[in-house]
């Protein structure tokens, strides 16, 4: 990643956006230039990431390792419960200080030259610390903080002092937080499924209700009707579709269709919160769901333009009984990157990557679109819902519109 | 020590089940399982380390991986990038199960996959713990677990393993 | 590939071509800025490139996915028998439309949203029209046609609107391709072989009759003389050799002197086309050639700057006989990329790409040349046929020559 | 079932066949086919699927099989980029043939490959769909045929595969 | 020709090795080496085809063997970036040694490698050249010599091969 | 590479570096624009690379090929026992002329056209030569010699004209030179270990003796300990440290202590020359060093920014005998890609890599620091070494620093 403070005279400059509302460049999935020019401005920008979720470093002096982009994060829960970040780099010479991707750790040990840093990032021991540099002072060289707010459980990490506090970024977006996160977000974790698609990772959080029931063939296939709902667009882009996504009503044509009950919305009557569905994309990157009884965090951490890895995070909430643990842990069948219902979303993202140089140069949103209308108004199953955020990153990118 | 007879039908077993798959031949790898008794698990080598109790793909009874089938060739078709698999097996371990007529085998495994413009890559490496019913001479799956060390697929997986 | 109408200033507008007319700097084989600038320029550009021979989608509705190097290329023949290029890409949100490589097809179905679109690109049908942007017209949103002609079977695209058209383009060119594609071009597909290059994709198609007898060792080896021949080279950089590859007489060397039987001369008395041979290289990067009774059409598809795709393309004609047939498959074990006579050609091109970065900086072409001669009137045995291609390709590039 | 023994004799050929091609020594390949019956193809996996009739390396009399190893020994050396392979052959399936003596056998197969500067990749993936008689103790190949899944080989293969 | 059964023990104790070696159980692979006789070599192949007298790693006496597992148990930990192996060896020859008991056997191997975030790759490739001493019934190493065809690995290696 | 004589615009020019003389950017070592600039004006600029040794090819027409960054080299001693260096490309059209690693040669003949060079590079045969261009002299087709000069048996080579001489480059560093190489240089080739590390090439030279008994924990295992020892910093940042390796004392740990006598030592009375050890960075990047009885050449080959290959050089005496010869091949598992006390080194350059886009955005050397201070005055357990090279790189590379 280029340091902010070196910036260059950059060709983007001419860039430009096209006039239409409803249009998008291609181009910005493939070009290198647009992808440096995101890590600096996006992800090293006044956005919110989440880095993990406490179900994944649940004790004290638990850690996570994850990426930024380019930039290798540590997450700590201290042992004063509080979920810190760090630069994943020793303030030495800068050896990435932990390689492990979760664990139990009250030290973190540089094996360069020893350097010793406590679960808080502070310096605690350094050898020969005595003939070094006239002034050093341990207190100056802890670990790089990184800014870190919790909501639900959920850590998000900004790499920008300009990034508004978390509780306004996410604004509009808590009462779907809770439902997907099962109302207090006290989750454990149930593990992971990871992939890698060769698409940018633009690509990947571009979602609509448009395709739902056209690209997942698996709804026409079981005769499996989505219910009613809403959807909701924040001013930061965010987006929250509260589809219900009723239970299979047994059409003979599985062989196991218990897979797909909703024995949360069965206990609960078929009423409440507990009986709702959504999925959520929190800009830049992430999606959280809970689709029936199974709630996931997809984060997805760009790997260069044209890959990006997909890590699929499944929780549980602290409280369930064994049979809703394993009912959950049965019902990743349904969702995933080999998924009945979602293993087609990687194939047409990973195919319009390979699209991208083709006229005519933008891609178009149509459903729902019309020209001037509020975004957020836009229906359920609708794919305008996006715009907003594009809106967003235009301007976070410094990109400007053709005339009209 | 297991006599060469059950080993070369335990072997049989194995080898019907890589050719069913990298033939795509859906319905002969399902004859390998027990009918009404297998079970598959997809597992990643990092949820063994790390004591998770999910699996990439999970499914518990037979009727799962019946389904499984049927979304490969009826529901996914059109749409996935499809490519080839090709399984390479060794067995590293068989021994007498718990159970009268059975065994369990531990074998390393290897998938390497060729995309429809024709490059080859390794999909998936790792090991596969089976469970295996000798029923007269037909040796049939009663569990598959494929223990997977790339737990990052390469690809979205679409066949089974 | 940056779309032309996002153009940057370019630093490459400061690159100097060498004074001496003979010589290629080498770095155009290796300089990443240099191969972003031939895909707007030259792949994009005023040129034609072969996408398919109709033996490759012999029927109505047959199709074949292609490049032009990052763009992908649909080619359909219409069920009113016209060949059709289109991009390869939906116009809805520019999803790849076809992954498959031929097949047959009377409608093309995008997954993402199901709009489907007839096999002339017409948009037929999308759910949920009624809710589109106001003054949605399926009209107006049809696969994007291509520029499309075809020459004895040989389906020509050019992704511009400036390129002549082919017949002019092809001038010169006629005689040479009535040879190589037996007469009428009515042929059939054999296979393909396929493989890749670590080479930039201009090493492929710098061809020279200068190194034909001495880097085929089988020639001397086998005691096998060439004919007397001709050469032609074109205003549009297109170059036809037609020395003859006669038939070897049997040394006693190879087991089987069969392979090289010249039937189709043999069948003709030694007389008239059937009893020629020829190469052509059709600018920018496809050769054709037909060697004893093996034609054969070679297409170079750039994947970066220094590795290419070459499908060699054999092909026989719709008339042959069982032993002519049968005779052609074996015989493609003397030409193709393991083949007895010109597996050495990638060796050395491979060999080229890993010494660009050398002094001296240019490459020199000298056997045959004369300053200032008329590069058409090249010998058959010269390297500089390829001289005018590379004038062509210095100014389509914009590259001005240094001062001599 | 075929017997142990003549098993062990297929895969004996096989394995010669293999450490044959990974030694370089192309005579002692030669030697594993039927001297002047035998035949030997590399088929893109891809002209299967499509069923196209060209090979990429078709030898479909001994005399052409005899001539490979002469290019390669004696019109090649000096020009082509080396390189040093490695096959790992998998026996799927093995069966009496129509022929008396005879047997037909499918392996799956992959190739590594090791440059002069000493990086290794996949070279090949596919399978081996061989035709063998047994004569006496003595096992040859009538004919050997490559499907080569990745159709798109990373390299000019010198070698037969 | 060896017996089946002696066949069977050399790929019973390879297989020991391999599985060892890919479970990180570094004194079950010490183990199948002969107790203060065994010796353990890696070399490089550009080497053996130069004649080179190196190698990369040299454990000429079963002290060596001990002192590599100690390394790595107690040295290097949490300072190297850890990998899961996983091997695949194919028996190309197996010969009586020159000593009473004694067996010399080739074989190719290959192994790949998956890094800590799960993406998979080739580690090596080459062969192993083992001399095996049979002691009633069982088998240990007297002598394993990896040749590494890929003589550049793509990273350092941490665990024998 | 992009050749001097087509210099671009670059907007590397606004590059600053930090104002700290004791800090380094970290984005050195994962900019590509600085690669490339490296390549210009580092590799092809005013240094000497270590090609080779003697000892690689200790006869008359041996040969050796080997790269300086993405530059082809070949090595050659002459028929007069002189080393000469050359480009690895045919003078015609460039091809690689020869691809082996090393080996003996009288003659190179390129297989493209035929043409033939003898092993001082002078052209002796080009096929159809009278049909060349007018004014063809042989005499001036050779192969592009580089400058090529030999100390101890190394083989220097540089590609710029202005490097100063040989003599005068290595100034200071003689001493050093003559322990790591036994006196005399006169050695014999033992072999290669040769490795990938996922890093950029200057942090492989970036080499301090502060780290060493920290990181290397076999020594505080075996109860090691380093001897006394000093450390020369020269004007051309070429580093030597001569640190003792004494022997290891039977602690009982080891199995097999016999791996760490050092037999010279012991055979010289445990004093003279050879009863030193030492560790050398030549600018810009070659280590060699003899630790105990091992003396060892690491050439670093960047291939790209991010990833280079090391080849470990073990080498050994002439005058060995059997038994020394034999104890220096075991020794050698004492170092190396693999090896009881360097393992540990590519691990940690690795993790570097993986964290330079971390803030803060620079490493600090502080271990013997003082702002103002003579570098040369440098302990040998301090890591301040490396700074008087740094401040050459900023230079040579065109950064000018921050204000203070
Ligand atoms: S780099 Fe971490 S202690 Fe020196
Ligand atoms: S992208 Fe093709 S239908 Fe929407
Ligand atoms: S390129 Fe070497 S002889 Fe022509
Ligand atoms: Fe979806
Ligand atoms: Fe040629
Ligand atoms: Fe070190």
């Amino acid at each position: 990643m280029d340091m902010p403070l070196r910036a260059l005279p950059d060709p983007l400059n001419d860039y430009r956006w096209p006039a239409a509302e409803n249009e998008v460049p291609k181009d910005v999935f493939s070009r290198d230039d647009i992808y440096r020019r995101e890590l600096e401005r996006l992800f090293a920008g006044p956005v919110w990431h989440v880095a993990a979720h406490r179900a994944e470093l649940p004790n004290r002096c638990d850690f996570k390792t994850t990426w930024v982009a380019e930039t290798p994060i540590l997450v700590v829960q201290g042992d004063d419960s509080v979920m810190r970040a760090f630069y994943n780099a020793c303030s030495h010479r800068g050896v990435m200080l932990e390689t492990r991707r979760r664990g139990h750790a009250r030290e973190f040990e540089c094996p360069y030259h020893r350097w010793l840093f406590d679960e808080k990032g502070t310096l605690r021991a350094c050898p020969a610390e005595n003939d070094f540099i006239p002034g050093f002072d341990k207190a100056d060289n802890g670990l790089a903080q990184i800014r870190c707010e919790e909501f639900l459980g959920l850590v998000f990490v900004t790499l920008s002092d300009e990034t508004p506090p978390l509780r306004e970024y996410l604004k509009g977006m808590e009462p779907g937080l809770e439902l997907v996160l099962m109302g207090d977000g006290d989750c454990r974790l149930l593990g992971y499924h990871k992939t890698v698609i060769d698409a940018n990772w633009k690509l990947y959080r571009d979602n609509d209700g448009y395709h739902t029931p056209l690209l997942h063939k698996a709804f026409t296939w079981l005769n499996w009707q989505g219910g009613k709902g809403s959807q909701t667009v924040t001013e930061q882009g965010h987006l929250a579709v509260t589809a219900d996504l009723k239970p299979l009503s047994d059409t003979g044509i599985l062989h196991d269709p218990s897979l797909l009950e909703f024995k949360a919305a069965i206990r609960a009557g078929g009423e409440g919160p507990q009986a709702k569905t959504g999925v959520l994309v929190l800009s830049p990157g992430t999606l959280i769901s809970k689709a029936l009884d199974l709630p996931i965090i997809r984060y997805s951490l760009p790997k260069g333009v044209d890959r990006t890895e997909i890590h699929w995070t499944f929780i549980a909430h602290k409280d369930d009984d064994p049979e809703m643990l394993q009912h959950r842990i049965r019902q990743a069948n349904m969702m995933g990157p080999s998924a009945m219902i979602s293993l087609e979303d990687a194939a047409v993202f990973n195919r319009t990557q390979k699209a991208c140089a083709t006229q005519p140069p933008n891609t178009q949103f149509v459903k729902g679109f019309r020209p001037g209308m509020d975004l957020a108004a836009a229906g359920q199953n609708d794919e305008v819902g996006n715009l907003a955020w594009w809106e967003i990153y235009r301007r976070l990118m410094g990109f400007q519109r053709e005339a009209a | 020590m297991l006599t060469p007879d059950v080993l070369q039908r335990l072997d049989a077993l194995q080898l019907d089940y890589i050719d069913a798959l990298d033939s795509k031949d859906l319905p002969r790898w399902l004859e390998t399982f027990q009918k009404d008794q297998g079970e598959y698990y997809v597992i990643p080598g990092e949820h063994v380390e790390e004591d998770l109790p999910l699996s990439l793909l999970h499914d518990d009874c037979y009727a799962r991986i019946q389904d499984r089938v049927n979304f490969i060739e009826k529901v996914w078709v059109g749409i996935y990038e499809d490519y080839q698999m090709r399984h390479f097996v060794q067995r590293v371990r068989a021994t007498p199960g718990d159970a009268p007529d059975t065994y369990d085998m531990k074998s390393n495994v290897s998938v390497l996959y060729t995309n429809t413009e024709g490059h080859a890559q390794v999909l998936a490496v790792g090991t596969y713990e089976d469970r295996v019913r000798m029923n007269g001479g037909a040796a049939r799956f009663l569990r598959t677990r494929v223990i997977l060390d790339n737990f990052t697929t390469p690809r979205y997986i679409v066949y089974p393993l």
